[in-house]
Order: structure tokens, then sequence, then C-alpha cells
């Protein structure tokens, strides 16, 4: 069986991202960036309309134009289905072609006559869930799930010491992928190369063949480099079928790449969230109960659940009732952490309050509450380790006392992710006679280090420096690996690739055993040497051993085993923030984070890792919100001036610290540390400026606002007794736009 | 983007003989950063389209020691100006928060005063809004927490330009060059509000240019500007306000107080210039001269924070200008 | 502290600084008589054009409505530089005009002839690497990459510039950048820790 | 090369063999022991092979609730 070893040469060590260089130098080609001898560049013209039956589409002036190929229909009139006619959400397919330039096809596309019918849409929750809506699909908009309960919820609250009450939510933010969605198509007779932006190339093969009805033998699939993905392109999509219908129809290769606005609309999105909650503590402040009444809306598709209570604190008592909610708009799908940052931002807000109404350290009343087995016991020890590292001791109560506008905080939330491995990754691993080695796996570096990771674990295993060992990966042609999500990529790929090289060296060892006079089986390789496990003095260089393998390379498969990859991450975070009260603007200032990820291969990438899932989650806590029209249906900012990203000068000092737990193998890194920052960064606003903000993003006029709230309930003196009120609902506070997806 | 003809205008009267009167059917263009978007966007739609950035770009002090600075003049030649930033910090510090680096390499003065909305309604092609001849204002119950929290419509645009605050309140001139020759309009009658005119926002004719703003002589006075952004990297402001104080020891005998990102024209708190004149500055002063300042404020459906960051920008920029603390 | 009263200002400072056109570039390609007499007008159809791009010249035919990121990338094939935003929001896009960042995707091609234009394939041949690119790969300063060549730029003009900038300094220059990955503070390191990044 | 037919805990064989989620391509395969690790809620953005939408060919949505034998579109 095989294992990690003992003591590591490479893995471990902050070691550099192979891809950087062609990367920083611009020299990498992306799905984006590739030309085919004769490509044309593909468009699709979608719905500007929310809801629409579209009654007929003209394509014979958009086909005369100059430069088109190719056009067709995306929604196909021919169907006896009438629902299939309808467009549920602005930005939705309904025709497409292919031009010899991107700017005449834009010409093209315009050039297409649609008859729309509009017909009555729902933009919001609210909208949607009253009982006379227009329904976005004939069961109705409103999807309930089985209540889960445990225990007696009425019971439990009224014996609790203390009880929250209260509306929080959250909004719809977009994955923002910087490369957008997109591909290039060229077939060859029957056979069809796709160089997609994918986070799956297998996933995308099989999905390519289905949707166009050819064997998977017939189509190849490659992803070298991709730019950013977060979930969101784990499938194939319309336009991926679209753009080999169109390469087909034209003869020529054909590249689709959706712009933003396209992004933006059709390409996923993260669901709101929204419960209403009644949490209590008992006299020691230990959790009683949680009763949450959810709901949030993934668009027109389902999928908008979420964890709550967020999966972390011991609470015997908890009620749930879940309703999915449909609106015209597009559909939800994975994003980095489904459902966590969600259910994380509630439930460590709710804590937040009652630990304020219990008069407890909110610290003090996560460590009363946290479970007390392993592994789950890492979140008591690294709670006091991130207090530490953020200076919780001077924190203040609720309510920076300081004088003056600009008043600070301090926040902190936990999180928790399976990562996992796949037991289906397979790998390839070949031992050239000149002492070459390539390890190919179908896997995809989607920005996270992949490539870097297969290719330390291969050279570690032959002991051999990184640059003599050579990794392909991004392409079906290679040995099958799952798809880049769920963070099961690292504990996927490198047992397989550590599986598989060994098998290799196996092979290596038994050619040159009999002429060392060693078992096979204790054969070793480290410091390019092959050379007895006790003894390095008994072995040879590398390729001098190569060299016995004669005219044929070792060439083996090898397939994920269990051993070397754990399921579980732990992770805590804490925020320092600043907000100036008399604007509303939030800023971060620090961010401490305390996260496990068992074995660490690359340590820069896995603190990379870190970084990125927090900016991230600054993104989520402050400026992201997906605003729809609330009479319309249509984005109002589809692109990134409006749609509010952070840049450089929004980011804090931000203090990583991994915890190495080498015995548990490798554990996925990619969406534990975005799930609790916006958690983290929401109680700290609450604590600098002695109001509760109870839901996303913190902009200045929700900061404001709970400013006005707080104001209002102070001059109705009461202060200590459960809100009964929800935001907004409060006179005094400001009338607020809380973004799109209500 | 639509196909469009180009002209190269070497100077001014090939550029304005290269203007058509039709409004939208030929366009200048000086850095692009606001109309190759609109026109990425078919919110523009020109046939023509005259490059007018080599026309005037010097900053050079006028005989009586005001300033004058050609349209063509890009956002950071103007922030690295070192004359300008001593004598109008007011309007150096409003066009060194401008976009972001590359806006400023690019962007021009004139691009920057004559900038259309960034209302979002405008901007996205599927609303057909006021300012394009539609029949309304989406923003009016729609989503309009970045629109304007002063004038009675019916477009609740907010001005782009954060130069034209400053200019407004260094009582500014722009000079208008067009068929008929050139004509000076003082910044107060250039901009615009949409009842006057809704399809522009200034008094610019299809065929005029401006050619360059010239500032009055600064005098004995205390200036400063602060713009308040949400994000602090690249963002448009939701408020800013440029103090100008001309004071006798430490009392405001004069000032002229302008806000911005808050009106469809950038909008004189005279009120406020009232109630801080004979007063020395204080952060109570200040803060009731930009209580003055939003009065009258007539905020919308979503966007009544934006009277408190309104307020919170003029008492800053009367403290900046003080050389007081803001915070 | 009251500010100097007055106008100060010498009038040669003000010359010294101030830049009078230096951009006159004629025009190139077919003149054609437009509506008004006078009027030399090219296009909407291509035009040929002449762009300096990385010191080397190059001729092209393009549309006037095309950008100066358009034309390099599906016409020259240099892809280095990203579009991404398109609307001149992100910097992905990042090229030197005259030795100042810009937004490529938000300029004319035909209105970047006469400039010096450089993109990211300027700063090393490959495979030898810039000292701005060798700093991003240090310090992990990019993952999935695609902002990563506009940042480089955007670092590198900054150093051209300002060669030991402060944090905040940096931070600054890399404002108009977005990064969706959340490299930033990586790039900061990088773009702090680089040595030499001054191109003689 | 074996490549296996996606299977996944959230759907079974008498589901539509076009209905795919992100679970289908991943794979992970929990640990019986850390089960904790999965909570109970539906987060799965479902989608059609058919369709590559999350609607089928018949135009309503899909999801392990309704994308069963017996909806006309569905194939085994």
């Amino acid at each position: 069986m095989a294992s990690w070893p003992a003591h590591p040469a490479l893995l471990g060590t902050p070691t550099r991202r192979v891809d950087g260089p062609v990367k920083a130098s611009g020299r990498a080609k992306y799905t984006y960036d590739l030309q085919r001898p004769g490509m044309l560049y593909g468009r699709i013209l979608r719905s500007p309309h929310a809801c629409a039956r579209v009654l007929s589409i003209d394509l014979s002036a958009a086909e005369r134009a100059p430069g088109v190929k190719f056009a067709m229909p995306v929604i196909d009139l021919a169907n006896p289905e009438p629902l299939t006619h309808k467009v549920m959400y602005q930005g939705q397919e309904v025709a497409a072609l292919a031009a010899e330039t991107e700017e005449q096809g834009a010409d093209a596309a315009r050039l297409i006559k649609v008859e729309y019918e509009v017909l009555p849409h729902v933009a919001t929750v609210e909208q949607a869930m009253r009982p006379e809506a227009p329904k976005v699909f004939p069961d109705g908009n409103v999807r309930e799930a089985n209540v889960d309960e445990t225990g007696d919820v009425e019971a439990a609250l009224k014996a609790s010491a203390h009880v929250v009450e209260g509306l929080y939510w959250t909004q719809v933010v977009t994955h923002s992928c910087l490369e957008t969605h997109g591909l290039v198509c060229e077939w060859s007779g029957d056979q069809l190369t796709a160089w997609s932006s994918t986070q799956a190339v297998h996933g995308m093969r099989e999905g390519l063949a289905r949707g166009l009805g050819i064997p998977q033998t017939s189509i190849r699939v490659i992803s070298q480099y991709m730019g950013g993905g977060f979930g969101s392109k784990l499938g194939t999509d319309p336009q991926d079928v679209i753009c080999a219908q169109l390469a087909k129809g034209a003869g020529r290769a054909v590249k689709l790449m959706l712009d933003r606005k396209e992004e933006q609309l059709s390409t996923g999105n993260r669901p709101s969230a929204y419960a209403r909650v009644r949490a209590g503590v008992d006299a020691d402040g230990k959790l009683t109960a949680f009763d949450a009444e959810t709901w949030g809306t993934g668009g027109a598709g389902r999928g908008a659940g979420y964890p709550l209570p967020y999966n972390i604190y011991q609470i015997p008592v908890r009620r749930r009732r879940h309703k999915d909610v449909y609106i015209n708009a597009g559909t939800q799908r994975a994003m980095r952490a489904p459902g966590h940052p969600q259910g994380a931002f509630i439930t460590e807000v709710v804590l937040d309050e009652l630990a304020d109404q219990a008069g407890l350290d909110p610290l003090e009343l996560r460590l009363r509450n946290l479970p007390a087995e392993a592994p789950d016991e890492m979140w008591r020890r690294y709670f006091p380790m991130g207090a530490e590292k953020i200076g919780w001791s001077r924190r203040h109560a609720t309510g920076d006392p300081t004088p003056g506008p600009i008043k600070r905080g301090l926040g902190c939330a936990a999180n928790r992710w399976a990562g996992a491995g796949s037991r289906r990754t397979q790998g390839q691993c070949e031992i050239f006679p000149d002492g070459g080695v390539t390890m190919r796996i179908g896997t995809q570096d989607i920005g996270t280090g992949t490539r870097t990771l297969v290719k330390m674990v291969t050279a570690e295993t032959f002991g051999l420096p990184l640059d003599q060992v050579v990794v392909e990966i991004g392409d079906t042609q290679y040995p099958f690996a799952p798809g880049s999500g769920g963070s099961i990529t690292v504990g996927s790929v490198t047992p397989t690739t550590r599986v598989t090289c060994e098998k290799a060296l196996a092979a290596l060892a038994e050619k040159i055993a009999p002429e060392l006079g060693v078992d096979p089986a204790a054969i070793v390789a480290s410091n390019g040497r092959v050379h007895a496990v006790n003894d390095p003095s008994r072995g040879m260089p590398w390729k001098d051993a190569c060299k016995r393998l004669g005219t044929a390379p070792i060439s083996v498969d090898g397939q994920w085993e269990t051993g070397l990859s754990s399921v579980g991450t732990s992770g805590v975070q804490f925020a320092d923030v600043e907000v100036d009260v008399e604007t509303g603007i939030t800023r971060v200032r620090k961010i401490v984070c305390v996260q496990d990820c068992g074995l660490i291969i690359d340590r820069l990438t896995a603190e990379s890792q870190c970084y990125g899932g927090i900016t991230m989650g600054i993104g989520y806590a402050l400026f992201e919100d997906r605003i729809l029209d609330r009479n319309t249906g249509q984005m109002v900012n589809p692109n990134m001036e409006f749609y509010l990203l952070p840049g450089p000068s929004d980011i804090p000092a931000i203090d990583v610290t991994l915890m190495d737990q080498p015995e548990r193998g490798v554990v996925g890194l990619g969406e534990p540390p975005t799930i609790s920052t916006a958690a983290a960064i929401a109680n700290a606003v609450s604590n600098a400026i002695g109001a509760r903000i109870r839901h996303l993003p913190i902009t200045p006029a929700n900061v404001l606002a709970a400013l006005a709230e707080a104001r209002a309930r102070e001059r109705r003196g009461a202060s200590g007794s459960p809100q009964a009120t929800e935001p907004g609902g409060v006179q005094g506070a400001p009338p607020i736009n809380i973004g799109g997806a209500r | 983007m639509k196909s469009f003809a180009y002209v190269d205008a070497a100077n001014e009267q090939e550029a304005i003989a290269a203007l058509g009167t039709q409004r939208g059917r030929i366009l200048p263009i000086a850095g692009g950063m606001d109309l190759v978007g609109l026109m990425k966007d078919y919110v523009a739609q020109p046939d023509r389209v005259v490059n007018v950035k080599r026309l005037d770009r010097t900053i050079a002090a006028t005989p009586d020691g005001g300033l004058r600075i050609g349209a063509a003049a890009t956002l950071i030649e103007l922030v690295e100006h070192a004359g300008a930033a001593r004598a109008y910090p007011a309007l150096v510090q409003a066009a060194a928060e401008v976009g972001t680096p590359q806006i400023r390499h690019a962007g021009t003065v004139g691009g920057n005063v004559a900038q259309r909305p960034r209302c979002w309604y405008f901007r996205n092609e599927e609303f057909q809004c006021l300012k394009k001849g539609g029949p309304r204002c989406f923003a009016v119950d729609g989503e309009n927490q970045l629109h304007a929290i002063f004038g009675d419509g019916p477009c609740h645009i907010v001005h782009a330009s954060s130069l034209a605050v400053p200019i407004l309140a260094y009582g500014g001139t722009f000079r208008v060059a067009g068929p008929s020759g050139e004509r000076d309009v003082a910044a107060a009658d250039f901009f615009q509000m949409p009842d006057e005119n809704l399809m522009g926002e200034n008094v610019l004719r299809p065929n005029e240019l401006v050619t360059h703003v010239t500032l009055p002589p600064p005098g004995r006075v205390r200036s400063a500007t602060c713009e308040i952004r949400f994000k602090q990297s690249h963002d448009w402001p939701l408020a800013l306000a440029t103090a100008i104080l001309t004071m006798s020891g430490e009392t405001v005998r004069g000032a002229r107080i302008v806000m911005g990102a808050v009106a469809p024209v950038p909008w004189r708190a005279q009120a406020a210039e009232a109630a801080l004149t004979g007063q020395a500055v204080t952060e109570a002063t200040a803060g009731a001269a930009a209580d003055a300042a939003v009065r009258d404020a007539k905020p919308m459906s979503g966007n009544a924070y934006k009277v408190q960051i309104a307020r919170t920008a003029v008492k800053r920029a009367i403290l900046k200008a003080a050389g007081l603390p803001t915070v | 502290m009251a500010p100097k009263d007055g106008f100060s200002v010498s009038r040669r400072d003000f010359f010294k600084t101030a830049g009078v056109g230096s951009l006159a570039t004629g025009l190139l390609g077919p003149v054609e008589l437009g509506a008004q007499a006078g009027v030399r007008e090219v296009g909407p159809g291509a035009v040929p054009i002449q762009l300096t791009i990385n010191g080397r010249r190059h001729d092209l035919t393009v549309e006037p409505r095309v950008t100066l990121l358009d034309a390099v990338r599906n016409r020259l094939d240099l892809t280095g530089v990203k579009r991404v935003c398109d609307r001149g929001a992100c910097g992905a896009c990042t090229m030197l005009l005259d030795g100042r960042t810009v937004y490529a995707c938000s300029i004319l091609a035909i209105e970047a002839q006469g400039r010096d234009i450089r993109t990211v394939e300027s700063l090393a041949a490959a495979p030898a690497l810039h000292p701005v690119e060798q700093a991003f790969c240090e310090h992990d300063g990019l993952m999935c990459g695609f902002c990563t060549p506009g940042l480089v730029m955007a670092t590198t003009a900054l150093l051209e510039k300002t060669p030991n900038p402060t944090a905040d300094e940096a931070r600054r220059a890399l404002d108009g950048n977005i990064c969706r990955c959340g490299t930033y503070v990586k790039v900061l390191e990088a773009a702090l820790a680089t040595k030499g990044g001054r191109r003689g | 090369m074996d490549h296996p037919t996606p299977t996944s805990r959230l759907v079974s064989a008498d589901h539509c063999s076009s209905l795919r989620h992100k679970g289908m391509y991943v794979m992970a395969e929990p640990d019986p022991k850390e089960s904790k690790y999965f909570d109970a809620y539906d987060a799965t953005a479902y989608w059609c092979l058919r369709t590559q939408r999350a609607v089928g060919p018949d135009g309503l949505p899909v999801h392990a609730d309704t994308c069963r034998m017996g909806r006309g579109c569905c194939e085994p």
C-alpha cells in the first residue's frame, strides 16, 4: 500500500508554481487566446427579457450579413412542447451564429429578428412568494423542503435564559471568473476537438457527447490553462454544444467566448439565503435551541438550500423549514463551498447576538458550545490561536466607545469542509531508458496549483529535481480524473500520482534489484539515486538505473488508493475592521486565518488558497451584489464596474497560519478559507458600531440603516429585550435597497 | 459596437468642421474612457467619430494669474502639474481620485467634464429610459441607490464628473468653440438639469467642443475636495464636495461649496456657504454647514443613505480646506 | 498649517510641466471626403494603420472601431494581456502607451498610431523572465494567471517611475487591476520585492 | 481506458440518465466515519444533458425529485 514519505525532500516546502513563468509572461495560451486555422467567431443572441415567449426567429438578414458562415436558432420553435419556446431569464440563449470576425459576428447577431411576447415575470423573492405572483414554472414559485426537527423547539426556547429573534439574509453573487466561459471547437471528420475553459475535461467530454449525440470516443477535450471557475465550470452549458454545432455547420473551427455581460447573466451564481431565526442560550451560555424558517433563490432553478445552523456548534434542539423560491433570473450553480458561506454568516451572527444578550464574550460562547470529540476539537485549539493573533484581549464590548467617527471592532467565525478524494482517479506513469519520466493524469489546473502538486509528488517519489519530470494534465487523452470541485482535486490526484509513481518505481526496482543484490521491495529513490532503503551506498544514479531498461520504457497505470488522504478541514478566522459611522463605510484592517488541511504538498500554493478565499470573502461581505431591476428583472450591473469586486486597496493585512497534519494525508483547501470571512467581518462591524449587521453585503446603506435602527431602539428604551422587528421595518431606518434577488 | 467612420482632427477648425448638427450621429473622442464603453453597449451609435486628442492640452497660467487647462490635457497631466496642485488643490485632489491610473493616463479634462452619466439604466441597452428618448426614468421606482438626492427629475442621474465640482466651485469658465466662433460659458451656466436638457447634460450643441477651461485667480483662499467612495480601489464616488474658503484671520469671510454625485449637475450648496460665513471653522460649524447643505435633499426610495454621505463629504471638505483633521 | 495664500506659482513652473501635443500622427491610409468639405474621413470599413508595438512596426488593416486590445490579440496574436471586463474596469488588458498604463480595451487601435505601445511580450524573450515576472513567480503572485500579465504591466510601469515604492504607492498603482483568485497580498509583496525592476 | 459512468448518492438508477449535477463529475467518496461533514441540505444545481440547462426538453425544471421515470422526456 502506498504511503507518503516520512522525510520528504519536496513535499511541504514552499515551491514555486511550475506554470508561473508562462502565465506571468503572458506566454500561456488560454482558451480565450487560441487561434486555429480558419477559425470563426461564435456569437449568441440572448433574450433581453426576464420572461417571454419566442414567437419567431428570422435569421435571414443575419445569414446574409458580411462574414457570417452559419446561423442557427437555439430555441426550437418546431418543438411541440410550448414551454420550451419560453425564455425564463434575461440572457437565455435564443439564436447563434459564426462569422469571420468578432465584430461581424456582433453586427450580424443584431440583425437576427426575434419576435417576443413579453410575459409577466418575478424579479425578487418577495414578488415570487406572493400568492398572485406569475409562475416561473407551472408547479409554482415555492418549493418546500421537508421540515427538519430535533426536539421541542418551543419548549427549549421558553426555557432559555436569552433568546434572539430576527431576519437575516445574504445576496446573490456571481462567480465572475476572469476568463469567461467558452471554448474553441474544431471538427476533423466526425472527430471533435474542444479546447475549453473547464473545471472538468472528462465531464465536458461526457456532456458534449450526450448533447451532440455522438460517442465519447469521438471527442477530445483540452484545457491547459484556464482563468478561474469557482464552481461555475463543472458541467456543459448551452454554449458548449452551440459552439460545436456552429463549427459543424460552418465547416470551420469556431471560438465562442462569452462576453462579460453574458458571463454575469447566464453562467451561474451563489443563491441568496434568508432566515427568520429564533435561537436561545441558557444561563451558562450553552446553546439551547435554533429555529429557522429559511428561503432563498437560485433563479430559475432549485438548490438554494444551505446548512443552518451551520454545523459546528452543538445545539441540542433545532427546527428548520426551508423553501426554494424560483425567480426569473439566471440559474444558481455550485460556488466555492456551496451553502456554507450563507450558513456560516447567519449562524455566527446569531451567536454574537446571543453572546451580547448573555453578557458573554463571543469567543467564550463559542468555546462553550464546540463539540468535544476529535477531529472537531480542532476549533478549540484554533480559536485561542486566532484570538491571540488578532489581539482579541483588546476587544471592547459591542459598540466602540472611542470618540470620533471611526470605530474599530473585532469578530470571529469558524469553518468546516469535507474535501476527500475520488477513488476513480487514474494515472499513468512512464519511465524512459534515458531517465525521463512522464506522469499523465486527466485532471486540470484551475489556478489552484494542481500541475505543480502532481509534479512535486512525481519528483518526490523518484527522488528527482522538479525539472526532470514531465507532467501532462488537462486533456481527455490522459487517464480519467474527476472534475476540480468540492476541494477534492488534491485528495484525488496526489494520492493517485503517488500510487502510480510508486508502482513505476517498483517496476524499475525489479530491473535493478538483482544487480544490487537487494530485495526490490526495499529499493527507494532519493537525491537522484535509486538505492536500498537502509543503505544509500547500495544503489546507482537514476540515469544508470533507467539505462537497464534497454529499449522499452516502463509504463504503468495506477488508481487512487485510500490512506493517503482524509476527509474534513477545520478553520477559524478573525476580522479587525474599521467603520466610519458618518459614511457607513467599512474597511477591513486585518484578517487572521488558522486553517488545517492535512499534509501540505506545496506550502506556497496552499497559503495562496487562503489568501484567495479570504479575498473572495471580503467581496461577499462588503461589495458584491447581483442587482436585478425589480420592475423588469433585468440586471443593472452585468459588468465589473458596478458589480463591485475588491481591488488592491480593499485588501487588508492577511495573516495565514496553516496547521500541518501530515499524519492525515492530503485534504483539499479550495473552499474552506472563503466560508467564514464574511461572518467574521459582519461580527466585527457590529462590534465596532454597536448595531447589528444582519445582512450582506455590508454597504454604507446597510451600516447606516443598522445605526439608525439602533438609535431608534435606544429611543424606545427597549435595550436588552428580544428584537422582534425586522430590518427596514423600523421607524427611523431609512428605506434601503438590498439589491437584486430578494 | 456599431462601425463608424473616423476623422483625425489636427486642430479645432478641423474638429468642428467634422462634427455635425444631429445629436449623437457624430461624436468627438478624446481619451475614449467614456465613449468607447458607450459604443460597446450600443448606447452611443455614432456614424462618425472625431478625434480631438490633438487639440489644446496645455496647462498654463493666464496673464491675470489664473489657470487655463486645455481640454485635451490628460487627468494625469493635471495631477502631476505642480503649479496647479499648489494653486488649486481642490481641483487636483479631485483629479487624483478619478477612476484608476489607467483611466487618468488616458482620460482628458474635457472628456471628464463632458462625459455621459453612469446611471445603470442609461448604460444598459435594455432600458429605453428618458435620456434615450424612452417613456420613463426607471430609477424612480427601481434600483436608485446610486441616483440623485437633489433635483425634481424627470431624470435622476447624478453628474459623473468629479472635476466639474471644483471647476464650478472655483468659478471656472468653459471656452466653447463652434462653427460660428467661440463663446465663454461660466461653469454655473454650463451644466444643465434634465428639465432644461433631457438628452444631454450641458449646453454643448452637437457641433461644439470645449477647448479649454479657465479658472480665475484663486485669491487668498483655502480649498479642498473630499471624495467618499465605497471601494477604496476603483469605484465611483457616492458623494464628493469641494469647499473654497476665503478667510479673514480665523473667520470665514466667504465660502463656495459644491457637491458632486448627488444631483444631475454639480450642486452648489449656498445654504452651507451662508451658514459658514462669519464663523470660525470648527467641527461644529462645519457640521452645521453640512446640515444646511443637505437640508433640501429629496432622496428617492433607496438612497436616503446618500444624504448622510453627502453631508459628511461637505463637512470634511470644509475641515480639510481649513487644515483641520477630518475624522 | 494654513496653505500658502494666493496664487504663487511661477509661470516657468507651469510651462515646464505642461505637455504640448507631441503625437501629431498624420492620417495614414486612404483619405476620403466626408460629408463636409475639407474633412478627411476614413472608414467605416477596414483601413490600413501602423502600430509600433514592442519596438516593432506592424502594418495592419482594421476598422476604426477595433480596439487596440482586439487588434493586438486577434490580428497580431499577441495574447499575453487579456480581455476580461472589456469596459476599462479590470486592468487585465493593461498595456503601456508612451510608458503609461492604459486599458487597451478602451482605446481604438487607430488612435494608438504613433505611440510607443508595449505589451507584456515586451518584457522578456522566452524563456527569460523580467524581474517583475520573476518576483510574481517567487511570491506566488498569481493563481489562475488570467489577470497576471495586466498586473505585471501595471507593476512594471510603477517600478519604472518609482523604483522603490511604498506599500501605499504600490497599492494605488495597482488599483486599476482586478484579480478574482485573490492574489493581491502576494502581488503587492512581489511589487515591493522586485529588484532591478527598472529597465535600462 | 475505462471511463466510468458518473454515479452519485444523489441520483439513483431510477433517475433519468440525462440528469446531472456537480457531484457526478467530482465524485468524492466520503468516508462513512466522516459523514458528519455532509449536512442534509440541498444546494445542488441539476442540469439536463439534453438541454445543458436546468430545465428538461419539456421545459420543466430538472431535479432528483422530478427526473424520474414516468416524466415524458425521461430516458433510462
